[in-house]
């Protein structure tokens, strides 16, 4: 090879950018984030259910509380009507931190997962926890 | 007919992976086998293609110099454009790479009611393919949010700008806009410019095709039709760390979207993209003009006989003489 | 074979119409148009120089005389060139068709066949290395933009690689720096392996071979057109100039273009430059074998061209000289530039070039020593060595017209400028991108100033003379200047076609009339030895 | 393969659109919108179409009454107690009578004595043509059509701060910086405010909705009135008839919907 | 045609190296400003706008200045403004981005500005400032731009150009105007509160641009070969004269109203800003400047003798600039908020962060200035429209 020296430093620059996420990595085993439905809120629940089905919620959750905080602040609606019936108080603080008071063990273990920081928590006040 | 082409094409991986992934079942084809063949493909392919032209020799040294050379004390060398040392040579490789120097020189020429030419500024190809670039860049290294673990600072305050403008949930991405913005005005001077149209194969139609698709199927399964994204990290995560898993209830459109990109990364290496790495080898800017100054050294170089002056003067002594020119034989 | 005859009018040459047709290229078979091509080398040229395949055919006529494993020699010429080149095998590689090069070519510009678009012409050689180089085109075919290498594809690169004209303006606009020069050099390497040139080439490489030089001028003739000028000089100064030949042990050996010896106005250049070293008394001579610094064998092959040029660190070793000069000449520079020293060098045996007047050390070509004159002149400029009168060129409106060679493969812009801003009043620029690196071909470059081509040369030359017309008609520039040989043989016959009335000169000839020498009389005449205005003489 | 119409429409449309990127498409693909439908009130709301306030200044004697009131709100809306005047958030506080009702016609040097002396109540006055939201490029404050609250959306509030040039009465307070550390005790069931955006008293939409009236109402023991100004049987518009109150500014033509009672009957 | 900006002299680039660490050093104000919020600033609960409004205010005017320059020349077809009118639609480029800069760095939520887009908003005038601002920075980049391109090119200009031409000439004062109208609709404003506002804020501009103008072409003649031409120049400083008196006009319409009617709310302000109120006299001292430098530049233009040496009028211009940036980049502004609505006195005073962001700002927007101005001056050059000599 011609100018071997440089090209291969640049094709070790290219590798390295190329394989960054297996090199980061080494082959660690990394934890899945496990959400924990343990608060006593949870806990009394008979049936376990959330305001609407968990593949729902686990997409869709973001877009719920935008068009909540429009419906509560904007057109002073307060409830939301489920798809099973039940109705629900439209409130991240009142009614999804209710049952959810765990955020560090539920919210914080996926957006942290895929490093997606709501800014929710700028005004939204987080139920307290004990650790 | 190359436009239908390599749209055909695009659209064909689109429905094979559909069928393959909700019709077979073929989950793991698509989510590990192909992703791990697709990057081996890339970085084997690039690597091979880069020692193969390493291999080419660099017989000459013929930059092509865009600005005032360096010579006497008092006159300003252009260092960028026509550099002499290998520090200008850099500088002039980053702009190039970076800034994409020469496209920004670009003119548009046009007969001027019928008898003149004239050359106008002509920025927009160097604007939209500046920012397609840019754009695909911070896409790409945006993405590495979802391959490694803890997320580093840098990849996070790289998202944190390209979502600067709170515009709603989930965020939209500024470079999402952008890079479609550049797809589309790049295509239409495919197809809506004649000279560039008439210069254009099916593989020029087909990249741009492919990765307005990944782009448009990123968008929809970020907005429209969306996916467990923890599961797909999950993906991610398995592939990099070589313990592979596939959670259930992931959507098709991730399929498809991750598919697309399978299929640009093993393509890269056959195609003109290559320009990526070919771009750095480019003898006319890679080497710095100072022939005069540095003898180049042709590797291949061999012997060559030409005429010698004994030979010329044999031809000619008895003329020379005759006109009083001095030679070495009486 | 193709008639030499006149072009169409320029009313009816500039009708030109930029949109391609709607059939694709590769569906569109070559069309040899009268005018547009020159003449099929003939055996004895091709057999001067020992170059293959050497007989005489037309290009006009459908045989072309091959032999019969031409394919093969075409093939195993691209493989080994794509192994030798890095240039070649880069660019055959990483074009995107991004289409920034379309509207930069002279020829297209000038003609509006799709094929001259840079991108273009590469892609009928690409298309050929794509179907028997790479996975891809050997797989999907036309898909992947390969065609097979057919009789009438090789028709095609010859047409077509015969209208360029190497001047790397489409290089400088290309992201990647793909260079059209380097592909249309491999390219007609490639048709030389059939023994497919051009007898405007070939001839001057014939000559070259025997003579030292392209006009094939023998040394006493050389010697003669010099004393014609030295006589010419006398008239217009009264000063009986004085210059060597052959000469041992001479400071510096000065070669120029022969064309300088030979036509006008190249001959003024020479009496400028003659006049211009004795003034300063410089201790120089001339070789009567290198006595060329151009070199058509580069638009041949790399062999041929290095063939050529063995005479110039030869010669300057065999009379002991301790630096070159190299006189106004574009494809001279390009190689005196880019490849004399990597050819034949190192010239050890001679001194880092210093100037004998002011002392400047010209640090730029201390390793090929090999100065451009006006490199020289400017220093002797700036040091105050040269006294002129302006005013003698006060009946010129400058433009300058800078050579793609010296522009694009040099960078040799401020140079000439200083000079002429030096020896005249009146300096007007073209438009800014026509100039400079920018630069447009005079049309007749790499050897494709023939007669039978008029119709290419004038369509080449068009954007040229379209930015001189502006400058005529906005600022009655009456005088266009420039350092290259060929553009002192091509430029006045393309102006006399598009913008008749404008003349061609040299820098050094601006140089000689400027030029106040010790003890000359009161000029009266130019260098032309016609009268100055204003200046005593017969207006 | 088991591949239903549904689907295959909609994959056919991600095909189309990932290869063209039309938008045309897009409503084959059925995602997780929520239906308006789905929206429904409280039956325990408070309705009104124009609700208004009236403060009984002669209720408000001791300074307790007016802490009362203003800790009341203060305190469940998580307003900050910021001590720079330059910074300060307000929802409901005091001002003299002459700084009230600077207007001309009012700043009477003669008036009586406890007037003069007295401080009173002044909060957002919901007008009925507030200039803040004329003025609002961005409708984060609005009227409410339903109730006629001048309500704020701290969500689209983009803090250019128009408002508080457009608003006569000083009853809008901007976040000049993060509001939290000078809470001293959170609400934990209402939000507080991020920095950079405006803020003002909301008429305790968040207990109308569920049947309670305005805390400041609540806590004043009496010494405000809360009703609807539309129905001529409410409370509020029959303390008015049978009192003489006052309105701040009213000359603006903004029409504020905060009374003040300042006669006896 | 942007290539012509990255070649430039020792000069140039020392000048553009120096805006750069202005811009650098705002920058990092701004940051600061951005994390903590608002509070690095002056303002206050009562004085919530400041500087960076006032900075807007008054820049708009500049930015519509352009078309005193625009107007003549291509509808009265006053030829002397030929060279300059170029001069002129440059510096309302930077104008209108330094505008938009300072609405920006006035935001609480500048991640939310794109709100104003998404929730268009008929009844806001603020909605129409952004239309009409951005709207005539459209129009001046697409006029400046393709006037210039077709010169340097050698050919007339595109008809379709007249079409904009004529809008943005009509465009122009729409800025002022709409910008006036932010604050002269607030009920309880008094001082802003008056049908005068539009036309003084015009007058205003009119003065503060074209003085600006002068500046630059004087600068612009000295560093380069370029050479807008004295008529040009003289005719500038006739129409800095002619505004100067109708500003000063309108001021005193405005004080006999306020003060004649003898309605308090009306005259606080002004006497805040002109003598102090309450003890409260922070602006007082640079209000007087303003008045000072307004006599000084009203004598040198109002006498023609002294107006047709440039000196003098290169100082008159000065004067004026500074008199009206002071008075509508400031005062105006701080002004309106006190007293405040319940008649107390909040006094305002810009921070250093503030200054600096302001500063910084500026500095981007001479930037530009600069660039553009380069721009068009290389090319006048490389067409041989001035005289090149080696």
């Amino acid at each position: 090879m011609y100018n071997g020296g440089k090209i291969i430093i640049g094709l070790l620059i290219f590798i390295g950018f190329s394989t960054f996420p297996f090199l980061f990595t080494m082959g660690k085993v990394v934890p899945i984030p496990e959400l924990k439905l343990d608060t006593p809120e949870i806990q009394k629940m008979v049936d376990k259910r959330c305001v609407e089905p968990k593949e729902y919620m686990k997409t869709e959750h973001m877009v719920m509380l935008n068009t909540w905080r429009d419906a509560v602040v904007r057109d002073g609606a307060r409830l939301y009507k489920a798809r099973d019936g039940r109705t629900y108080d439209m409130s991240l603080q009142n009614t999804c931190m209710k049952c959810h008071s765990n955020k560090k063990n539920f919210c914080d273990q996926c957006h942290n997962y895929v490093a997606v920081k709501p800014y929710c928590w700028d005004c939204h006040i987080a139920p307290q926890e004990g650790t | 007919m190359g436009i239908l082409f390599s749209f055909a094409v695009v659209v064909a991986i689109v429905l094979l992976v559909f069928a393959g992934v909700s019709g077979a079942g073929l989950n793991y084809l698509f989510a590990v086998i192909i992703p791990y063949i697709a990057l081996l493909i890339f970085i084997v392919g690039m690597v091979y293609r880069v020692v193969n032209w390493g291999r080419s020799a660099v017989p000459f040294k013929v930059p092509t110099t865009g600005g005032q050379q360096t010579s006497l004390p008092w006159i300003a060398a252009n260092k960028l454009d026509n550099p002499s040392t290998s520090y200008g040579v850099i500088g002039r490789m980053l702009l190039e790479v970076l800034l994409f120097r020469s496209l920004f020189r670009n003119t548009k020429a046009e007969l001027h009611s019928g008898s003149r030419l004239i050359y106008g500024s002509e920025k927009l190809l160097w604007l939209a393919a500046l920012a397609f670039h840019y754009c695909f860049l911070v896409i790409l290294i945006r993405h590495l949010r979802f391959f490694v673990v803890p997320v580093p600072a840098p990849i996070e305050f790289l998202e944190f700008m390209d979502s600067f403008f709170q515009v709603g949930a989930p965020l939209v991405y500024i470079t999402n806009f952008l890079i479609i913005i550049a797809l589309l005005y790049l295509l239409y001077r495919r197809i809506g410019m004649p000279q560039i149209k008439y210069i254009s194969l099916p593989s020029d139609y087909f990249p741009l095709f492919l990765i307005l698709a990944i782009a448009i199927s990123g968008i929809l399964m970020r907005y429209f039709d969306k996916v467990d994204v923890v599961g797909v990290k999950q993906i991610a995560m398995g592939l990099v760390s070589f313990r592979p898993t596939i959670p259930d209830g992931i959507g098709v459109i991730f399929y498809i979207h991750f598919a697309l990109v399978c299929t640009l990364f093993a393509y890269f290496p056959f195609s003109k993209l290559v320009h990526m790495g070919g771009v750095f080898l480019s003898p006319t800017r890679n080497l710095a003009n100072n022939n005069r100054m540095i003898r180049h050294v042709n590797p291949w170089d061999y012997p060559i006989k030409s005429r010698s002056y004994e030979d010329y003067e044999n031809e000619f002594r008895d003329k020379m003489k005759k006109a009083g020119i001095p030679v070495e034989k009486e | 074979m193709a008639t030499k005859g006149k072009p169409p009018k320029p009313e009816e040459l500039s009708k030109i119409s930029y949109t391609p047709p709607s059939k694709g290229w590769m569906d569109t078979p070559v069309e040899f148009k009268p005018g547009m091509y020159c003449h099929g080398t003939r055996a004895k040229y091709l057999e001067a120089v020992g170059m293959p395949f050497p007989r005489d055919w037309s290009a006009s006529e459908a045989d072309w005389k091959l032999p019969d494993n031409w394919k093969e020699i075409v093939l195993q010429g691209i493989k080994e060139r794509l192994q030798k080149f890095r240039t070649f095998h880069v660019f055959m590689d990483i074009c995107v068709r991004c289409g920034a090069c379309a509207d930069k070519c002279h020829f297209f510009l000038g003609g509006g066949d799709p094929k001259n678009m840079p991108v273009l012409r590469a892609e009928l050689l690409r298309s050929v290395y794509r179907k028997y180089f790479t996975t891809s085109g050997k797989i999907l075919g036309k898909a992947a933009g390969a065609r097979e290498l057919t009789e009438d594809v090789l028709k095609e690169l010859w047409y077509y690689y015969f209208q360029c004209t190497e001047c790397r303006r489409c290089s400088l606009f290309c992201p990647y720096g793909i260079d059209q020069a380097e592909i249309t050099i491999i390219g007609r390497e490639l048709l030389n392996l059939l023994g497919l040139n051009i007898d405007w080439i070939m001839g001057p490489v014939a000559n070259s071979y025997r003579t030292g030089n392209h006009l094939g001028l023998e040394p006493h003739t050389i010697k003669a057109n010099i004393d014609f000028m030295i006589d010419d000089i006398e008239t217009i100064t009264g000063i009986k100039v004085d210059t060597t030949y052959n000469r041992k042990g001479a400071e510096i050996l000065f070669i120029g273009p022969s064309g300088d010896l030979f036509g006008v106005p190249g001959n003024y250049v020479t009496m400028g430059e003659l006049m211009l070293f004795h003034e300063i008394g410089l201790d120089y001579t001339w070789s009567t074998m290198a006595c060329e610094g151009g070199n058509f064998g580069f638009f041949t092959s790399m062999e041929v061209a290095k063939k050529l040029y063995y005479k110039i660190y030869s010669e300057a070793k065999r009379l002991g000289v301790k630096w070159i000069l190299g006189g106004e000449c574009g494809h001279q520079w390009r190689l005196m530039n880019q490849f004399a020293d990597t050819w034949w060098g190192p010239p050890d045996f001679l001194e880092e070039p210093v100037s004998p007047i002011t002392g400047t050390k010209f640090e730029n070509a201390k390793g090929s020593k090999i100065v451009h004159i006006t490199e020289f002149t400017a220093d002797l400029i700036k040091h105050g060595k040269l006294k002129f009168d302006k005013s003698r060129n006060d009946h010129l409106k400058i433009t300058f017209h800078d050579s793609c060679n010296t522009a694009r493969a040099m960078g040799i812009f401020e140079e000439p400028r200083y000079i002429i801003n030096s020896v005249c009043n009146h300096f007007y620029e073209m438009p800014e991108s026509t100039i400079r690196e920018k630069t447009f071909c005079c049309g007749s470059g790499s050897g494709l100033n023939a007669g039978e081509n008029i119709e290419l040369r004038m369509r080449g030359g068009f954007p040229r003379a379209n930015a001189v017309k502006y400058v005529r008609d906005t600022f009655g520039v009456n005088m266009l200047a420039n350092i290259c040989a060929i553009d002192r043989a091509a430029l006045p016959t393309l102006m006399d076609y598009w913008n008749p009335g404008m003349d061609v000169c040299g820098v050094h000839e601006l140089v000689g009339n400027a030029l106040v020498m010790k003890g000359e009389i009161e000029r009266t005449l130019d260098l032309r030895t016609e009268p100055l205005p204003g200046k005593g003489g017969t207006e | 393969m088991g591949i239903n119409r549904r689907d295959f429409l909609k994959i056919a449309g991600i095909s189309t659109l990932a290869s063209i990127g039309g938008a045309a498409g897009l409503t084959l693909i059925k995602s997780g919108a929520i239906e308006a439908a789905q929206y429904i009130d409280d039956p325990r709301a408070l309705k009104a179409k124009r609700w208004g306030i009236a403060i009984d200044i002669n209720k408000f004697k001791t300074p307790e009454d007016y802490k009362r009131v203003m800790n009341a709100c203060h305190t469940i809306h998580n307003v900050p107690e910021i001590n720079n005047p330059k910074e300060e958030i307000k929802w409901i506080w005091t001002e003299s009578y002459e700084h009230s009702f600077s207007s001309q016609e009012y700043a009477n040097p003669y008036i009586q004595d406890h007037l003069k002396k007295k401080p009173f109540l002044v909060l957002c006055n919901h007008c009925d043509n507030p200039p803040c939201v004329r003025v609002c490029p961005t409708k984060a404050t609005y009227k409410r059509e339903s109730d006629g609250i001048v309500m704020m959306d701290m969500h689209r509030c983009i803090g250019c701060r128009f408002c508080m040039a457009g608003c006569p009465y000083g009853a809008r307070s901007f976040n000049w910086r993060d509001p939290r550390p000078f809470i001293k005790k959170l609400n934990p069931e209402f939000p507080t405010r991020m920095k950079g955006v405006v803020e003002k008293c909301t008429l305790c939409y968040e207990k109308l909705a569920i049947g309670l009236k305005p805390a400041c109402v609540e806590a004043s023991n009496g010494g405000m009135y809360f009703g609807d100004l539309s129905d001529p049987n409410s409370d509020i518009r029959k303390v008015l008839a049978s009192h003489y109150s006052i309105r701040r500014k009213a000359e603006l033509g903004t029409t504020p919907c905060v009374f003040y009672i300042i006669g006896g009957q | 045609m942007l290539e012509t900006a990255f070649k430039g002299s020792r000069i140039y680039w020392a000048w553009v190296l120096f805006l750069l660490v202005i811009i650098g050093i705002g920058f990092i104000f701004y940051l600061r400003q951005f994390i903590i919020g608002l509070g690095v600033t002056g303002m206050s609960r009562d004085v919530s706008w400041g500087f960076y409004i006032s900075q807007f205010t008054f820049l708009v005017g500049i930015a519509a200045s352009g078309v005193m320059v625009v107007l003549p020349y291509y509808l009265h077809n006053y030829k002397a403004f030929g060279k300059i009118t170029i001069l002129g639609e440059f510096l309302a480029i930077p104008a209108v981005i330094m505008c938009m800069l300072f609405i920006f760095v006035d935001l609480g939520q500048p991640l939310r500005v794109l709100n104003v887009i998404l929730y268009p908003t008929l009844n806001s005038v603020m909605f129409y400032d952004m239309v009409v601002l951005g709207g005539y920075l459209f129009l001046n980049v697409l006029v400046g731009w393709s006037a210039l391109s077709s010169e340097r090119k050698g050919i007339a200009p595109p008809k379709w150009l007249k079409f904009f031409i004529i809008l943005s000439i009509i465009w122009a004062p729409s800025i002022h105007t709409v910008t006036a109208f932010l604050y002269s609709g607030l009920p309880g404003k008094y001082f802003w509160m008056s049908a005068l506002l539009a036309a003084q804020f015009l007058a205003s501009a009119f003065a503060s641009g074209p003085s600006l103008l002068i500046l630059l072409a004087l600068i612009v003649r000295k560093f380069t070969k370029f050479d807008p031409g004295q008529e040009a120049i003289q005719a500038l400083g006739k129409i800095v004269t002619y505004f100067m008196l109708t500003s000063v006009f309108f001021l005193g319409l405005k004080l006999f109203t306020s003060f004649y009617s003898g309605i308090p709310a009306y005259s606080h302000s002004i006497i805040y800003l002109y003598a102090g109120l309450d003890d409260y006299n922070k602006l007082v001292p640079i209000m007087w400047i303003s008045n000072i430098l307004t006599v000084i530049a009203l004598v040198l233009l109002v006498i023609p003798q002294l107006r047709k040496n440039e000196l003098l009028l290169a100082i008159a211009s000065v004067c004026v600039f500074f008199a009206l940036w002071i008075d509508k980049g400031f005062g105006l502004i701080v002004g309106g908020f006190v007293p405040n609505s319940f008649k107390q006195i909040t006094e305002y005073w810009p921070t250093l962060p503030e200054m600096s962001i302001t500063l910084g700002v500026w500095a981007i927007g001479f930037l530009i200035l600069t660039i553009l101005y380069k721009i068009a001056v290389s090319i006048r050059e490389e067409i041989g429209n001035v005289d090149v000599h080696h």
